[in-house]
């Protein structure tokens, strides 16, 4: 589990850099996607991967806190998800403006010049 | 060999019998050719990670899963009607 | 003592039953995903999924669920229900959408003509 | 606008509501506000009534619409298994004309053709009310013209009168 | 009654009340909004002056709160000590001028502006308060979601392109954050800042490279924030894009970049730490240095205002981050005071100079030259109506006040005597000289002592020359409305007490400094206190 | 105590006057006046009364503490040199305010002057009498400043702002260096005190850093005084006002730089280093100057480069640095300051009755103008060195010192020659000064008419030639008291004997003046015809001028030099950035975690689970065909991304995460809708990009896909590093353990988000709301391509047949009435199904709200959930059929939301809880039971509306621009009719 979660990890990561390191908007913010998918991945294995331990207390009673997978990474992912999302649709936005102002999708505003 | 271990295995074998569907409609997803051919692989797949999460769930013996399951089911097809959308009018919302 | 074991056999034998259907099925509609040759065919496999292939899966789960629980868990219901419903939007619109990429193009497939009415 | 624009919504959602939280005293109160508000909601978008009639023809096209699922669930998956004698099957589409005009009506036909493996509705033309359906495998037009003018057509037109 | 002790929550909840109070008002009731906004503002500046007198007063200038009543290292906390409050007063002194400024037009130049406006100030006092490394990164994303929209505002070309650049490069940066926090947490099991400076003390041989890893891809994120070189190309072209009042509240925002550096650093790495003792100081006084370099010849190199102070903000970071990264290596206090001494004029200084570039750059074309650097931006929309008219008052001699306060700028970036930049660069050097006579070859300190006094020196030629053509050679007073020069003023009059008032001044920031080489007093500030009474029945 | 309030005035007087100077109005001439003249002949006062208290070497001074934790203290501090020096600022002072009432014209905004005038000789008396020597250096750097806004005076002419700008970054450079002069010096000496570094020459110069601390210093003192080569801004400065020529650049702030040699020369004096540079600087300025000088047709230009001569000649004093050298010195600086501030005078009269400086055009005006000839001439004769008068004395001094003084290097013996030489050229220079100007027949081309000035502006200059008369002919009674108390100030126990006779016998020195006098004559009267047509240098100079070399380095550096290292060094590129940012941190992790042994991989196979790793088989094929395809077939891209996101949610369910995977897949669906929505202004690339192919591209594409591949190795490791080591103590355990007793609720990680860490989600909730107010305000003024303004392809294509004129008019009507329209019908059955689900999206928010404090769910997932149900709404019909029916105020959503969300948190406050802290219980309802009535399910309402209004304002910010662009096409249409209707 741990080394297909890691090498997909990597796979998400490496793809979203290759893409945010690309010249046109659109890969850009895809990129971004992807490396947001990669990153909460990784935020979420660091509270070590376990199965059918959802963090959803009995009501009272003692409390065995290893029975439960972690909830700080998960509160931490979901704060994470919706940060990224908020910033992607605004990065969206604002591509669409500069596509709109520079008649171009290049991220630079202005076709590289050969 | 006991009922309970029969299910076990089928879960397990559902389980990669969904996986393999998942795949395989990522495979359509990936190859195209056509816009509709992804969206209907993107579809099918939800549908698989949809009924994956409820297997998953019957084998770990927990009902907390579900909630995702109902999620792909009720609002997953918005995503996919978009796109299909957006391949009949050129715009999601007009 | 797994909760599996703590099912009655024959309950399990039969959830087993309903999840395998379901699952094969689904596998088959994924399958068809794959096999079949155009687009408009492509779009009936899907369907195998979202018919009795989550059915299945999802009676076996609510047997499961009531039988552990000891009450009727029914939520499965609801959400078998949405998929019937939900799935063919999809497919209405995404079938649609090719038509008319397809008329587009010019490459209609012969027998929607009469629709063009010309 | 009055407090139950549509009732038949709001009794639907509250069935829907407990078959998803579990049937007990306090999910019913909350499924019947719920249900009122969904009303509501869907009142600023459907000016029409949603009208039902006829339970017993309810219960019997959902019983053939069940069964017809699954008998086109084993052909269809058949038929894909044993995709390598493709020449065999000729899959095509149908113009078929409708007499249904109750949208309602029409949305449930549409579930009920796509949702069962084999068909798939495509379109309805709004000038002359025919339905342009996608069959998989299309041995005979007429076959499923029949089909859904008798099995389906009539019993929704009862039920969404 | 509710008590003082929840001031320290205020400066966080009253942008963030009256940011949301504005939304409530659509766009056409401006006035009111611009009130509230000032309100917010001058209550900011009283609860920040409120809060230094606090840290200044309580005995070991630690005042802890403990959100939701949950003991320290679980829930989020805030931690007020000196260093805090001064850079909750430098954001709050900032923050009114500018907006004032805004009043005048830019304000109008746009939707809503006040409530963006209101929401960067939350999450940059939200930076500087918290003592919980995610709200931390909670923070930092308020702080930019409110800078990409106060970037973008008026929208127009340059700002958008600026904006693709600011908002890509950011959002990668919070990708790093989030990785580094993530690691941490994962290795430490903590995200309390003062939970994690004892846990990193008592790392394993084995789990210190990893923390060390997290510390790397989290000062990606500063640094960029911080604008250290070569991770700040993006600032020259963002800040001069902006509209000035924007541009000059942003200028506290590179600030808040380079106080993460100096709590985190101070705090995982300071003397207590073990074998992480010093860690990526080196890193910090190189790259500081580079980035004075740059900034340098950035100045020197650009032509129009804007872009110079924007180059100066480099010059100000560069600065600060080496005296942090030479504090961090050597322990040296007393530098750390200088800087942040400087660091206060420096920014409040480059915020005027945001704020008259446009008013001097009026001169050249009047308000048809403000037309045409906004007009791209009017073209579609008949609702969109068109900033100009109703500016209030204007007054006169436009060019001797835009002078005065220009040159009092001037000085004071670059360090000319006898303004509290003098202040501060002397406060820096002597130390850095002190240091270099003790130990024999710490090219670091000559380094800085040389380029201190070079960029201050481009500064000058460069400034000087742009004032000269901007305001010597053009006869024509630019219409100059009261709103505009007033605020400008403030800052100034600003400046000028502070160099009276450097001695207190320098004795509040010599306490700062050391407490912030000697971290004990924060850490066991935050460890011991207990909540209030039990949250829950 | 009386002496030490004096001192005080003498610095407070002149700024309190300055800013008096200021607000008085425009022409305000004569009240400007009375003010400068009153403050000068204050200081004057103050100044007699202090003399006896200074005069044998003795100090008044008096200590305000400013920053005294940085050694920052205003320690005022008068000894006999200073006080020598403040009767030159205040003295010259007094006469320039009156000569500048007369100068001025009326047109000239005077309490500008008058201001900055006074300032700068408060600035300058600061300088002069600061104890500490970091506070010499701040009111030195003033002096530049005010200097500067001086000779800026006249603004409008570009030789004034190129001579300020010059003078300011010449002079203001020299401040820095001086500045780390000082440093050092204090750092040395352990004292910025003036008294303590005056006594610790032994320690500075036998210290390791003295040649650092001497060439700061020199550069200094060079550049204030004018020392080749730093000489140039001085001649450009004479673009000042004539008053500001005579006071700053003859009289006070250039002997600021002598001043600081003649000071510190006891501390760091007496070395070979100072000697060499200090005695060679000075000897080759003095000769230069007075040779340029001669070349010079400006008059104002003649007189700076004898300005320039004459600092030269202190300076080589200074560089000598015997105990006569140093009497000569101060000796000279009041002698010139006084003969030269009267020459600048009567240059300022002559320019100002004959409308020209040209010596080429003046002539003969002793006939207009006889006193003014006279007392020019007298002065000038000064300037020469002609016996009797006070140049004369100073001048024969330093002949006595460059013959009699000796120290066995070349230089040393040159001395007397070359101080020859330069006397000969001064001499020449005078008379060519004195003969062009006032002799000769009358000119007949000048400007204006000359005559007498007003006899106000005259008197300064009387005055002060008739101290070049008295001092030349009873130097003794004149000047010896106070000559005496600035040398024992300077030199102390080691002042020498020195006699002010006139007569001295017929020694070297008078034997050199007199070589020098007629040498002189004979070089002016072969020179003179020559000098007419000459340029103003002569020809090696001209090659090799330093105001060339400082121009063109001025030019390199702020344009050419600065420009080619700032594109070097710096890029506009974003791929350029975000490469650096990638590889530095991925360098940087690297080379920390490069011996790390927990990155060792050790149990890779463990735990291996073949059906998910198959489920990321899926995952991966998603995200590397995303980034395969995001350039050309963006939408192919798009539903990719939908894959890797689902399998992403799948894997949170998969271990133990419901709440993220629910969470996920939601974010997922409108984020997809989102980019689906922005791909409309994205038009389809149809043409592959210029240039994709080349070679080039494909390099940076491999590059960037090593450094993509690092990184993902890199984040992967870590990820498996940290993940197979079991965690130690965490908060998460209290978390958990208290979740239920503590928080009220079942599910952890909700009741984090909502109690235990609501704060962040306070923040992530504003975060979402600033991005909506943000896209929404960008999107009001969004422009679109040109070619994305066009109806998408998909509807331009028409299937069904043309519409009749019937059909046109109801599909008119439908389009006024807001029904669907024809198009619409395309999508008539789906919407209907749409319009079903809304119901039952309403119903899936409630739930998820209710059910999260326990259960999956919460205010988040219902917001998004309820955004969600609009949405398909929208996608269902349009955008305008929609809101004629559900009107939706998202920005009011979010404002209320928030404040809803702190009101709630700060409900504590006021029962004396902190911010945030909640309250939970469970309360019974009679039928319903036990319900969660937690105040954190209030918080989580306010998440709610925030949600739903940040998601719906930016998605229907975006729908809306459809709206638009059919709006603007409307318009381009009518607009095309109308043309064609013309
Ligand atoms: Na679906
Ligand atoms: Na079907």
């Amino acid at each position: 589990m741990e080394l297909v979660l890691s090498v997909s990890i990597g796979v998400l990561v490496a793809s979203g850099v290759w893409l945010t390191l690309r010249p046109r908007t659109f890969q850009v913010i895809i990129g971004l996607c992807l490396l947001s998918y990669g990153v909460n991945l990784f935020i979420f294995a660091m509270g070590r991967l376990v199965e059918g331990a959802a963090p959803i207390m009995p009501k009272g009673g003692f409390v065995d806190p290893d029975v439960y997978a972690d909830p700080v990474p998960q509160a931490l992912v979901l704060t994470a998800i919706v940060i990224s999302f908020a910033t992607t649709a605004l990065f969206l936005v604002v591509i669409m403006a500069s596509r709109g102002l520079t008649g171009t999708d290049h991220v630079d505003g202005s076709e590289r010049n050969p | 060999m006991t009922p309970a271990l029969i299910l076990a295995w089928v879960l397990l074998l559902s389980q990669v019998c969904l996986v393999s569907a998942l795949v395989l409609a990522s495979m359509r997803a990936i190859r195209g050719p056509r816009a509709q051919d992804r969206v209907t692989g993107l579809d099918t797949m939800y549908v698989c990670a949809m009924l994956l999460m409820v297997v998953t769930g019957m084998r770990q013996g927990t009902h907390f899963l579900f909630e995702a399951a109902l999620v792909i089911g009720t609002l997953g097809f918005v995503a996919t009607t978009a796109m299909a959308k957006f391949l009949l009018r050129g715009e999601v919302i007009e | 003592m797994t909760h599996l074991e703590q099912l009655p056999p024959s309950v399990a034998l039969i959830i087993a039953a309903f999840v395998a259907l379901g699952s094969i099925l689904t596998l088959i509609g994924a399958l068809g995903l794959i096999r079949l040759g155009n687009f408009y065919d492509r779009l009936h496999a899907p369907t195998l999924a979202t018919s009795w292939g989550a059915g299945g899966i999802l009676l076996g789960s609510v047997m499961m669920f009531s039988t552990l629980g000891s009450r009727l868990v029914v939520p499965e219901l609801f959400l078998g229900l949405m998929m019937l419903v939900t799935t063919p939007v999809t497919l209405m619109v995404l079938g649609r959408a090719a038509l008319h990429r397809d008329r587009a193009e010019g490459r209609a497939p012969y027998d929607t003509l009469p629709l063009s009415k010309k | 606008m009055s407090m139950i624009p549509h009732p038949v919504v709001s009794i639907l959602v509250t069935i829907l509501w407990m078959v998803l939280t579990g049937f007990s005293t306090g999910q019913l109160v909350l499924g019947v506000l719920v249900g009122l508000i969904a009303g509501v909601g869907y009142g600023r978008l459907a000016t029409d009534r949603v009208r039902l009639r006829r339970p017993g023809m309810m219960l019997r096209l959902a019983g053939r619409v069940a069964l017809d699922i699954i008998q086109s669930n084993y052909n269809v998956a058949a038929l894909i298994l044993h995709d390598r004698r493709r020449h065999r099957r000729k899959s095509g589409f149908v113009r078929i004309p409708l007499d249904l005009t109750n949208r309602n009506a029409l949305a449930t036909l549409a579930i009920i053709v796509t949702s069962t493996p084999g068909t798939a509705w495509i379109d309805l033309d709004p000038d002359d009310n025919h339905l342009l359906l996608h069959v998989f495998d299309l041995k005979d037009e007429d076959d499923w013209a029949h089909t859904i003018k008798t099995r389906y057509e009539p019993l929704l037109m009862e039920i969404f009168r | 009654m509710i008590s003082p002790v929840h001031m320290i929550v205020a400066p966080i909840l009253i942008p963030l009340v009256s940011g949301a109070i504005m939304l409530l008002y659509d766009e056409r009731r401006r006035r009111l909004k611009q009130g509230i906004g000032l309100a917010s503002c001058g209550l900011q500046l009283v609860v920040a002056i409120a809060l230094i007198l606090r840290a200044k007063d309580s005995g070991d200038a630690v005042s802890l709160y403990l959100l939701g009543d949950w003991a320290s290292p679980y829930g989020i906390v805030l931690v007020l000590d000196r260093l805090s409050a001064v850079m909750l007063l430098l954001g709050s002194l900032l923050a009114l001028p500018s907006l004032l400024y805004a009043g005048a037009r830019w304000h109008r130049n746009g939707q809503h502006f006040g409530p963006l406006f209101q929401f960067l100030l939350m999450g940059v006092n939200g930076a500087f308060l918290t003592g919980d490394l995610f709200n931390l990164f909670v923070f930092f994303e308020v702080m930019l979601a409110a800078s990409y929209g106060l970037l973008l505002h008026g929208t127009g070309r340059a700002r958008v392109g600026a904006g693709l650049h600011y908002i890509a490069i950011n959002l990668l940066a919070a990708m790093l954050f989030l990785l580094g926090v993530a690691l941490i947490y994962g290795v430490t099991g903590t995200l309390n800042m003062a939970d994690l400076a004892t846990r990193v003390a008592n790392l394993s041989a084995a789990d210190r490279p990893l923390i060390h890893a997290a510390a790397v891809l989290l000062s990606g994120a500063f640094l960029i924030k911080a604008a250290m070189w070569p991770l700040c190309f993006w600032l020259p072209n963002a800040y001069s894009a902006a509209a000035p009042p924007v541009a000059a509240v942003f200028s506290i925002m590179t600030k808040v970049g380079v106080y993460t550096v100096i709590r985190l650093g101070m705090l995982l790495f300071g003397p207590a730490a073990g074998a992480s003792s010093g860690f990526g100081a080196e890193v910090l006084v190189v790259g500081g240095l580079a980035t004075i370099v740059f900034g340098m010849v950035g100045v020197l190199a650009s032509q129009d205002l804007s872009r110079m102070t924007g180059n100066l903000v480099l010059v100000s970071s560069g600065t600060l981050l080496s005296v942090v990264g030479l504090a961090l290596e050597y322990q040296s206090a007393p530098m750390l005071s200088g800087g942040l001494y400087y660091m206060f004029a420096s920014t409040l200084a480059i915020a005027a100079l945001f704020l008259l570039a446009e008013p001097i750059g009026r001169k050249e074309g009047g308000i048809a030259g403000l037309l045409a650097v906004t007009a791209e931006a009017y073209g579609l929309d008949p609702e969109d109506e068109v900033a100009t008219g109703d500016v209030g008052p204007v007054i006169p001699g436009a060019t001797t006040l835009l002078g005065i306060a220009f040159l009092t700028c001037v000085m004071v970036v670059a360090g000319l005597p006898p303004f509290a930049g003098f202040v501060g660069k002397l406060a820096m050097l002597a130390p850095a000289v002190d240091v270099a006579a003790t130990l024999p070859f710490v090219w670091g300190h000559w380094l800085f002592v040389a380029l201190l006094i070079l960029s201050g020196l481009a500064t000058m030629i460069a400034m000087v020359r742009w004032g000269i053509q901007s305001l010597w050679a053009n006869a024509d007073e630019p219409p100059l409305p009261m709103v505009e020069i007033a605020s400008v003023m403030a800052l100034v009059g600003t400046l000028v007490l502070l160099t009276f008032a450097a001695e207190p001044a320098m004795r509040y920031l010599d306490r700062t400094a050391e407490a912030l080489t000697q971290n004990s007093v924060y850490i066991g500030k935050v460890m011991t206190t207990a909540p209030t009474g039990t949250g829950t029945e | 105590m009386l002496a030490e309030t004096l001192i005080l005035l003498l610095v407070v007087l002149p700024f309190l006057g300055a800013i008096a100077a200021t607000t008085m109005p425009v022409s305000a001439r004569n009240g400007e006046v009375v003010l400068g003249g009153g403050v000068m002949l204050a200081g004057l006062v103050a100044l007699a009364a202090l003399f006896d208290q200074v005069s044998d070497g003795r100090v008044v001074s008096r200590t305000i503490e400013w920053v005294p934790s940085i050694g920052l203290d205003l320690t005022l501090r008068v000894d006999g040199f200073a006080w020598l020096m403040l009767l030159l600022v205040f003295g010259i002072g007094f006469l320039v305010v009156i000569y500048a009432r007369y100068y001025l014209s009326p047109a000239d905004p005077v309490p500008r002057f008058y201001g900055f005038l006074l300032a700068f000789a408060g600035a300058m008396v600061a300088m002069l009498i600061s104890g500490n020597i970091l506070v010499m250096v701040v009111f030195w750097e003033l002096t530049s400043v005010f200097s500067f806004l001086l000779i800026g005076y006249w603004h409008q002419s570009a030789g004034a702002r190129d001579g300020a700008r010059t003078a300011l970054i010449v002079t203001g450079t020299g401040g820095m260096a001086l500045l780390a002069a000082m440093i050092l010096l204090g750092q040395v000496v352990g004292s910025y005190r003036l008294d303590d570094v005056l006594a610790a020459g032994d320690i500075v110069r036998a210290h390791e850093w003295y040649p650092w601390i001497l060439g700061l210093f020199l550069l200094g003192a060079f550049t204030k005084s004018a020392q080749v080569p730093f000489h140039f801004w001085l001649p450009n400065a004479m673009a000042a006002p004539t008053p500001v020529s005579a006071y700053l650049h003859s009289a006070t702030m250039v002997k600021a730089g002598v001043y600081l040699l003649v000071r510190f020369s006891p501390v760091l004096g007496g070395t070979p280093a100072w000697f060499w540079i200090v005695a060679g600087t000075g000897m080759a300025t003095l000769i230069l100057g007075a040779l340029i000088a001669l070349y010079r047709n400006d008059l104002k230009g003649l007189l700076a480069y004898s300005t320039i001569s004459h600092l030269g000649l202190i300076t080589a004093l200074a560089g000598i640095g015997s105990g006569g050298a140093i009497v000569a010195a101060i000796f000279h600086i009041l002698n010139h300051a006084v003969f030269k501030a009267s020459l600048f005078m009567a240059a300022g009269i002559i320019d100002h009755e004959t409308g020209t400086r040209d010596m080429r055009r003046l002539s003969g005006l002793r006939h207009s103008m006889p006193r003014t000839s006279a007392l020019a001439i007298v002065a000038a004769a000064a300037m020469g060195g002609v016996p009797l008068l006070n140049g004369f004395l100073s001048k024969e001094m330093f002949f006595a010192e460059a013959a009699d003084w000796h120290n066995g290097t070349w230089l040393d013996t040159a001395l007397p020659y070359l101080a020859t030489l330069a006397s000969i050229f001064s001499i020449a220079y005078s008379l060519r000064f004195i003969v062009q100007v006032f002799f000769g027949p009358p000119a007949t081309d000048l400007p204006k008419e000359p005559h007498e000035p007003a006899a106000w502006m005259r008197r300064p200059v009387e005055l002060l030639v008739l101290l070049v008369l008295l001092v030349g002919f009873w130097p003794a009674a004149m000047i010896g008291a106070v000559l005496q108390s600035g040398v024992l100030a300077v030199l102390g126990v080691d002042a020498p004997y020195y006699s002010l006779a006139l007569w001295h016998g017929f020694n070297t020195p008078l034997k050199m003046s007199l070589t020098a006098l007629a040498l002189g004559t004979v070089l002016y009267l072969i020179a003179a015809p020559r000098l007419q047509r000459a340029n103003e240098a002569p020809a090696f100079l001209e090659r090799l001028s330093a105001q060339a070399l400082f121009d063109r380095l001025m030019l390199l550096l702020t344009r050419k030099w600065s420009l080619r290292l700032y594109r070097r060094f710096g890029t506009r590129h974003l791929q350029v950035q975000m490469r650096l940012v990638v590889l530095l941190v991925a360098a940087g992790a690297a080379a920390t975690l490069i011996d790390a042994t927990r990155m060792w991989p050790r149990g890779l196979f463990q735990n291996f689970d073949i059906t998910f790793a198959l489920m990321w088989l899926a995952g991966c094929g998603c995200a590397i065909g995303a980034a395969v395809q995001a350039k050309y077939h963006r939408f192919a891209a798009l539903a990719l991304l939908g894959g890797a996101g689902l399998v992403t949610a799948a894997t949170f369910a998969w271990f133990s995460a419901p709440d993220l995977a629910v969470t996920q897949l939601m974010v997922e669906v409108v984020t997809t809708v989102l980019l689906l929505l922005g791909l409309r202004w994205l038009p389809k690339r149809s043409q592959e990009i210029a240039g994709d192919r080349s070679y080039q591209a494909r390099a940076r594409r491999a590059q960037d896909l090593v450094i993509a591949s690092v990184c993902g190795v890199g984040v992967a490791s870590l990820a498996f590093a940290v993940m197979t080591v079991a965690p130690g103590l965490t908060i998460g355990d209290w978390f958990r353990r208290n979740a239920y007793a503590e928080g009220g609720g079942t599910n952890a990680v909700n009741v984090i988000l909502v109690d235990f860490r609501a704060f962040d989600t306070l923040g992530e909730i504003t975060v979402l709301g600033i991005v909506a107010l943000t896209c929404y305000a960008l999107l009001r003024r969004f422009r679109p391509a040109p070619e994305s303004v066009a109806l998408p392809s998909q509807q331009t294509f028409v299937e069904l047949p043309p519409l009749s004129a019937a059909e046109a008019e109801c599909e008119a009507e439908a389009k006024a009435s807001k029904e669907p329209t024809r198009h619409d019908v395309m999508m008539a059955i789906p919407s209907v199904i749409m319009q079903w689900m809304f119901p039952v999206a309403i119903a899936m928010s409630a739930y998820l709200f209710l059910r999260g404090h326990d259960l999956p769910g919460g205010g988040f997932a219902a917001g998004v959930a309820f955004a969600i149900a609009l949405l398909l709404q929208y996608l269902a019909t349009n955008v305008r059929w929609i809101e004629s029916r559900i009107t939706i105020l998202p920005v009011r959503w979010i404002g209320a939301g928030l404040l809803f969300a702190v009101g709630t948190g700060a409900g504590s406050l006021l029962f004396g809880y902190p911010f945030l802290t909640a309250h939970a219980q469970y309360v019974t309802i009679p039928l319903i039971g036990q319900v969660p009535a937690a105040t954190a399910l209030l918080f989580d309402l306010g998440v709610f509306a925030v949600v739903v209004g940040a998601t719906v304002l930016i998605q229907i910010a975006i729908a809306h621009q459809s709206l638009r662009s059919a709006r603007l096409r409307a318009r381009d249409e009518a607009e095309a009719l109308s043309q064609e209707e013309r």
